[in-house]
């Protein structure tokens, strides 16, 4: 099974570790991420006011040149799935912003040649989008990856971090339920965890605030990451670029602020995905976690 | 000056009523509208509003209950889309589409009556009197037939043809009808 | 201070604006603060979110403009999807900071000059660009 | 026949007169054709000027009437009453209204309000001459009325119409009558417990000699209409003959298997073979194939046939279909409480400590699984706080029920008010958005709770409820200081949302009566008919119409009954004969009336392949006449005929 797939600027840069394990775990069971010949950045947040057409050219843009691999596109970063989902909900719901989005498309002057093949026809929203988490329960099935465990990850006690942005607003994502979610618990389950279910995994990280006012998205965090771990969670799981960053990378502060803290890694589902599927070590890189996982790992005997 | 005539179809249990406290309480408004009632607007039939027009009206109140009051549950609504429909239609055929006014009007809304009878009252005078352009004869009160087992003349054709009256054999008005 | 409240107020443009611009019915508010029980960050806001769509209810915009709680908000959605009247309160701030950032395009809120040279080179580059565009415009 | 109607115009002093030229108008429709009397007089509504109405019926030989005078909503009766004497049909004498139309309301305008008022005249009329005489609608009638649903409301139902003299055939779905109000510890705002003053009326209700209980049965079908109801009601199989059963309890006692208890909302268990609780109502026990060994494993175990002094175990017995016929149908199926499961930003069905309402009022009940003790579900420790949720899936369009479910308030302050009664070093806290406290001495019960028994209100809604270190963590704000507030609580009660029962929705359906869009039973009309179904015969009590306290569904209850009885109060079931019927000649058997018909009066006779108007069932409302494409479909007088020529009378001149 071949499916087109958009990495977004961060896995492309900062999260390789997240990019290369999704396509080596979807190779493993059988899927082949495609990824769009050409794609940008898809704007990192969708707009909230009313009165934005500029602001969602990107994402369509890229849902437009999706639509000529195939009708499903396949997302990992949380933020990229919800902004191109939410995009691709405005083509489909309001003719108005859809007319002028197409507009502008067919005016971009910048790549003329690559994108006039894509921009002869309206795009109108056929391309759905979908997360590497629903392609697994949907599209290969939660049985079909549950063959191809080769390790049990039977003594991990692993945290299933949602956040935000997958969840949230409930009618346009149509992930799951956002106040009891189930979908990674299941995946986690699959993969034969210990899963830890802790009242913070709906919470924010923080998001973008973390450039702009540290502290308040480190204290987002750290109500985060002390909640897993007082469930006693050996391992967080994430599946976005900058959840990761906030609750990782930022336990150096945390532990500078809170006595006695334990710190606890925090790692991409695809990197524990790419464990219990076997895959080797060159895939699944943790060098640049802030909190190493590799000890707990081999502790449980998973490396 | 020209006095427009208006039909009112009100409905018993709302609008009829408002009407009464209209007169309870005194309040004035103008004397071109002659009240038919009925126990609920569902009960008009859109070739009744055809008919008044036929026979000279220059315009049509329908009053019902407000939307969720209505004494039979629902009829209101079937009246709000029946009235949508004619309204496209009476522009097909070329009767201005403000002549036919659809109000939810209350038992407690005397106020409310005046005021609109007053209003579609200015609202048609200002319109002009209806002039359908037919030809023939005006079929005026019982001498038009209009038997109950067959629709009248006007029949629901959208195209407003002219000839659907001498189809059916109905007796049509003049041309211009005199403004009184 | 008495807060002076007027239909003037009330109905004032820049209301009708924040309404408009958000796509929300400030009225369908019935003030009952869940909004603002779940809000993460709340702690660090000035005005809490419920008080913020009180105040445009009043008709004091400025009261909601200039406070410090529409750039501490990160946007995480716990305010909308939690609204019993299905307000959205991560739309309203989103609004007000529009109308603010539209008026003082010449002083943005974050200097991307001043963003630390570790942040741009370590965060993610999606944290960097989403800042710059809720806190910039 | 050439009609003859007579006109008469009333002078209604100088109501009428000061502005109608009265004289004129009799004089212009004494020319008008079909009248064949015209007059005017002072006071037509006098004796004088009905006995002068009856001498002109008899002199003049008249067919018809028109009094020309004011409302029809003030004098039709009257001279309708006067017609009948003389020997004129009462549908064949109309009202003319020139006073409320016309004369008051065109009081500068005298010629044109006296132009006016002929054409009113006119119309009425061109009305009358087409008018029939008619007879009202006669149905014979069952003099037995069905209660469905034995909670309070259905009980106060079913013992008013019996003690009106009625027989009562009142059904319930459970093992035991009693509902919901069975299950309550004390009642606001008196504090009288609910067991005390039920307990009573469940036992007059199953020894009434003119009520016959059927409880653990159900309505399968009914047929008919009002006072001749066909009803099909399945007695379950109980597997225990209920008639011999003595109520000695060792099949219980013996029985092996344990179940949550559904009377204690699983905060107990009850065995597989059991009476829902120890005052049932009868108080003889059911099987629940369900749960029990017997069933489930193919024969084994019996131990319940063994014991049974009497021998009345029989596994073998079926459902049993009883049929029945009655004249009236009240509704009084209850409500449930909405899921707590829905409830997921407060760990409802998740976190043992955090419960329903009506699982802490089994705590709170004396004859609870708790005797009465406050317990966490968790560990059976006393709490010490309790955090108490208004408006827990009430007043939430978006993602639960938009409307207020009226009780909660109340039995929360009540539930505040009976803990700290029990704990008294304990603190409660209420979470609300208003305290509504509409009721007689309600607001003085909230007060008491607040001032006196210390319970904290706290204005704002929970965002978030979590376990943490053994305790409920709430996140709440208290919107009149803007601030978030925290409290680590023992215990959560959420008052949910008030729902029609999941059963009477169906139950409506099958009855086709109709149901708001929450399912809650629709009323005739919300003000002047808040018993009634739209659907004639059928009546409403209690919370299956809406939300309700006790007081209220009682009296609802009574106001049903006297419904009832008022229905029954009469030989025959008469009904007003301007309704719809069908010319059979023309219609084409397009069921259009079917599909308009907001009672379900049209139906199909599939053997001529037409539609035809039910008579007893149709209330006159005219839809399927407008909406018959054939002109078919007819009103008794009020036929498109009659409306045509009416306008045209209107148009005149």
């Amino acid at each position: 099974m071949k499916i087109p797939y958009y990495p977004g600027c961060t896995l492309h840069e900062r999260a390789l570790d997240f990019d290369v394990s999704a396509r080596e775990c979807a190779k493993t069971l059988g899927v082949e991420l495609e990824e769009l010949p050409i794609w940008t950045c898809c704007g990192a947040v969708f707009p909230l006011v009313t009165d934005s057409v500029m602001e969602i050219l990107a994402p369509v843009r890229n849902l437009a040149y999706a639509s000529r691999e195939g009708d499903k596109l396949v997302t990992l970063c949380s933020f990229c799935y919800h902004v191109l989902k939410r995009a691709n909900r405005t083509i489909r719901t309001d003719p108005e912003k859809a007319e002028k989005a197409n507009l502008f498309l067919r005016a971009d002057t910048e790549a003329r040649e690559e994108i006039e093949s894509y921009t002869r026809e309206d795009y109108t929203g056929q391309v759905e989008v979908i997360h590497f988490l629903e392609m697994l329960r949907d599209l290969v099935g939660y049985e079909a990856v549950a063959k191809k465990v080769r390790r049990k990850l039977k003594d991990l006690r692993v945290a299933p971090y949602y956040g935000c942005m997958l969840l949230r607003p409930k009618k346009e994502m149509e992930f799951d339920d956002p106040e009891q979610p189930s979908i990674f618990e299941e995946f986690l389950e699959t993969l034969g965890c210990d899963v830890v279910d802790f009242p913070m995994k709906t919470e924010c990280c923080g998001g973008f605030q973390i450039v702009s006012d540290e502290d308040l998205a480190i204290a987002c965090s750290r109500n985060v990451v002390s909640s897993a771990i007082k469930r006693g969670a050996d391992v967080i799981v994430t599946t976005c670029p900058l959840c990761r960053y906030n609750l990782d990378k930022k336990q150096e502060e945390m532990a500078k602020e809170v006595r006695g803290f334990r710190k606890i890694p925090v790692i991409y589902f695809t990197q524990l995905l790419g464990i219990a599927l076997g895959i080797d070590g060159e895939h699944i890189d943790f060098t640049d976690n802030y909190v190493d996982p590799r000890p707990v790992l081999a502790e449980k005997s998973l490396l | 000056m020209y006095e427009p005539r208006i039909v009112c179809f009100f409905c018993k249990w709302c609008t009829y009523a408002g009407a009464d406290l209209a007169g309870t309480s005194r309040k004035q408004y103008p004397p071109n509208g002659v009240v038919v009632r009925v126990n609920c607007s569902g009960r008009i039939d859109p070739q009744h509003v055809l008919w008044a027009f036929r026979e000279g009206a220059d315009g049509v109140l329908i009053g019902g209950c407000h939307p969720g009051d209505c004494h039979y549950q629902d009829g209101n609504y079937k009246t709000m889309r029946r009235v949508t429909f004619l309204k496209r239609m009476l522009s097909d055929m070329g009767i201005e589409p403000e002549r036919l006014r659809l109000e939810w009007i209350s038992a407690a809304e005397g106020e409310k009556l005046v005021h609109v009878m007053s209003d579609f009252v200015d609202e048609v005078k200002s319109l002009g009197a209806l002039e359908l352009g037919l030809t023939g004869e005006k079929g005026n009160g019982g001498a038009a037939k209009a038997p109950a087992k067959k629709k009248p003349a006007v029949k629901a054709k959208a195209a407003g043809k002219k000839t659907t009256a001498k189809k059916t054999g109905k007796k049509a008005k003049p041309a211009a009808r005199k403004a009184r | 201070m008495r807060l002076r409240i007027t239909s003037e107020h009330i109905k004032g443009d820049i209301i009708k604006r924040v309404e408009d611009l958000s796509g929300q019915s400030l009225l369908e508010c019935y003030q009952c603060g869940k909004c603002s029980a779940g809000c993460p960050v709340v702690n660090e806001m000035d005005v809490i979110p419920s008080e913020v769509i009180r105040l445009l209810q009043l008709g004091q915009a400025d009261e909601a403009l200039d406070s410090k709680t529409i750039w501490i908000c990160a946007s995480c959605l716990q305010c909308a999807s939690k609204c019993p009247k299905g307000v959205e309160f991560s739309s309203i701030c989103d609004a007000l900071r529009q109308i603010v950032l539209r008026k003082r395009l010449s002083t943005p809120r974050m200097d991307a000059d001043e963003v630390s040279a570790i942040m741009v080179s370590d965060a993610p580059q999606m944290g960097v660009v989403g800042a710059l565009r809720k806190l910039n415009g | 026949m050439e009609e003859r109607i007579g006109v008469f115009v009333c002078h209604c002093g100088s109501n009428i007169a000061g502005v109608v030229d009265v004289k004129r108008v009799a004089e212009e429709l004494g020319k008008y054709p079909g009248v064949a009397h015209s007059t005017d007089y002072t006071y037509m509504c006098s004796d004088p000027g009905q006995n002068l109405v009856k001498d002109a019926i008899k002199e003049h030989n008249l067919t018809g009437v028109i009094v020309a005078a004011c409302s029809p909503t003030l004098h039709e009766a009257t001279f309708r009453r006067a017609g009948r004497v003389a020997g004129v049909n009462p549908y064949q004498v109309e009202i003319a209204n020139i006073r409320e139309h016309c004369s008051w309301v065109h009081q500068g305008e005298k010629e044109a309000a006296t132009e006016k008022a002929i054409k009113i005249i006119k119309t009425m009329v061109e009305k009358a001459r087409l008018d029939e005489a008619l007879d009202p609608i006669s149905v014979p009638m069952t003099h037995k009325a069905l209660v469905v649903g034995a909670g309070i409301a259905g009980i106060q139902a079913a013992l008013d119409i019996a003690n009106a003299g009625h027989e009562v055939v009142l059904v319930e779905k459970s093992p035991s009558v009693g509902g919901h109000m069975a299950q309550l510890s004390e009642t606001f705002p008196t504090l009288d417990c609910s067991q005390c003053i039920m307990t009573p009326k469940m036992v007059e209700v199953s020894q009434h000699p003119r009520i016959n209980l059927m409880t653990y049965s159900e309505i399968d079908d009914v047929a008919g209409f009002v006072g001749n109801f066909k009803v099909k009601i399945r007695k379950k199989a109980a597997y225990v003959d209920r008639d011999a059963c003595t109520g000695c309890g060792v099949c219980v006692e013996k029985c092996p298997v344990k179940t949550e208890s559904e009377f204690d909302e699983g905060l107990a268990m009850r065995k597989a073979i059991y009476t829902p609780f120890p005052q049932a109502v009868p108080n003889k026990p059911v099987l629940d194939p369900e749960h029990c060994t017997y069933f489930l494993k193919d024969g084994k175990c019996g131990i319940c046939q063994k014991v049974c002094p009497v021998g009345c175990v029989d596994y073998e017995q079926k459902d049993e279909i009883i049929e029945e016929e009655v004249g009236a149908i009240v509704v009084a199926t209850g409500y449930d409480l909405y899921p707590i499961e829905n409830m997921g930003e407060y760990g409802g069905g998740k976190y043992a400590d955090v419960i329903t309402g009506l699982q802490f009022e089994r705590m709170l009940s004396a004859s609870g699984p708790t005797e009465g003790e406050v317990r966490r579900p968790s560990d059976g420790k006393e709490p010490k706080e309790i955090v108490f949720l208004t408006c827990c899936g009430s007043r939430d369009p978006e993602a639960h029920m938009p409307y207020c479910s009226k009780v909660c308030c109340m039995y929360l302050t009540k539930h505040a008010m009976l803990y700290k009664h029990k704990v008294h070093d304990g603190q409660a806290y209420v979470f609300y958005m208003d305290v509504r406290t509409a009721g007689k001495g309600y607001e003085e019960f909230y007060t008491r709770a607040a001032e006196e028994d210390d319970v904290l209100y706290i204005r704002g809604k929970v965002s978030k409820i979590y376990e943490e270190d053994g305790k409920v963590m709430v996140w709440g704000v208290d919107t009149l200081t803007g601030k978030k507030v925290e409290i680590a609580a023992d215990m959560a009660v959420l008052g949910l949302a008030t729902v029609p029962n999941v059963a009477a929705k169906k139950l409506a359906n099958k009855l086709k009566i109709h149901t708001d869009e929450w399912g809650f039973l629709a009323e005739a009309h919300p003000k002047l008919r808040p018993v009634e179904s739209l659907a004639p015969g059928f009546y409403l009590a209690g919370a299956a119409q809406g939300p309700k306290d006790i007081p209220e569904a009682v009296a609802q209850a009574s106001g049903a009954a006297s419904k009832v009885a008022h229905l029954f109060a009469e030989e025959e079931y008469h009904r007003e004969p301007i309704i719809a019927w069908i010319d059979e000649d023309t219609c084409a058997g397009c069921r259009v009336c079917i599909s308009v018909c907001p009672y379900d009066a049209a139906e199909f006779d599939e053997e001529n392949g037409i539609a035809k108007i039910q008579e007893a069932i149709c209330e006159g409302c005219g839809a399927c006449i407008a909406a018959c494409p054939s002109a078919s479909a007819q009103q008794r007088n009020l036929t498109d005929e009659q409306v045509y020529k009416m306008v045209s009378a209107a148009l005149e001149g």
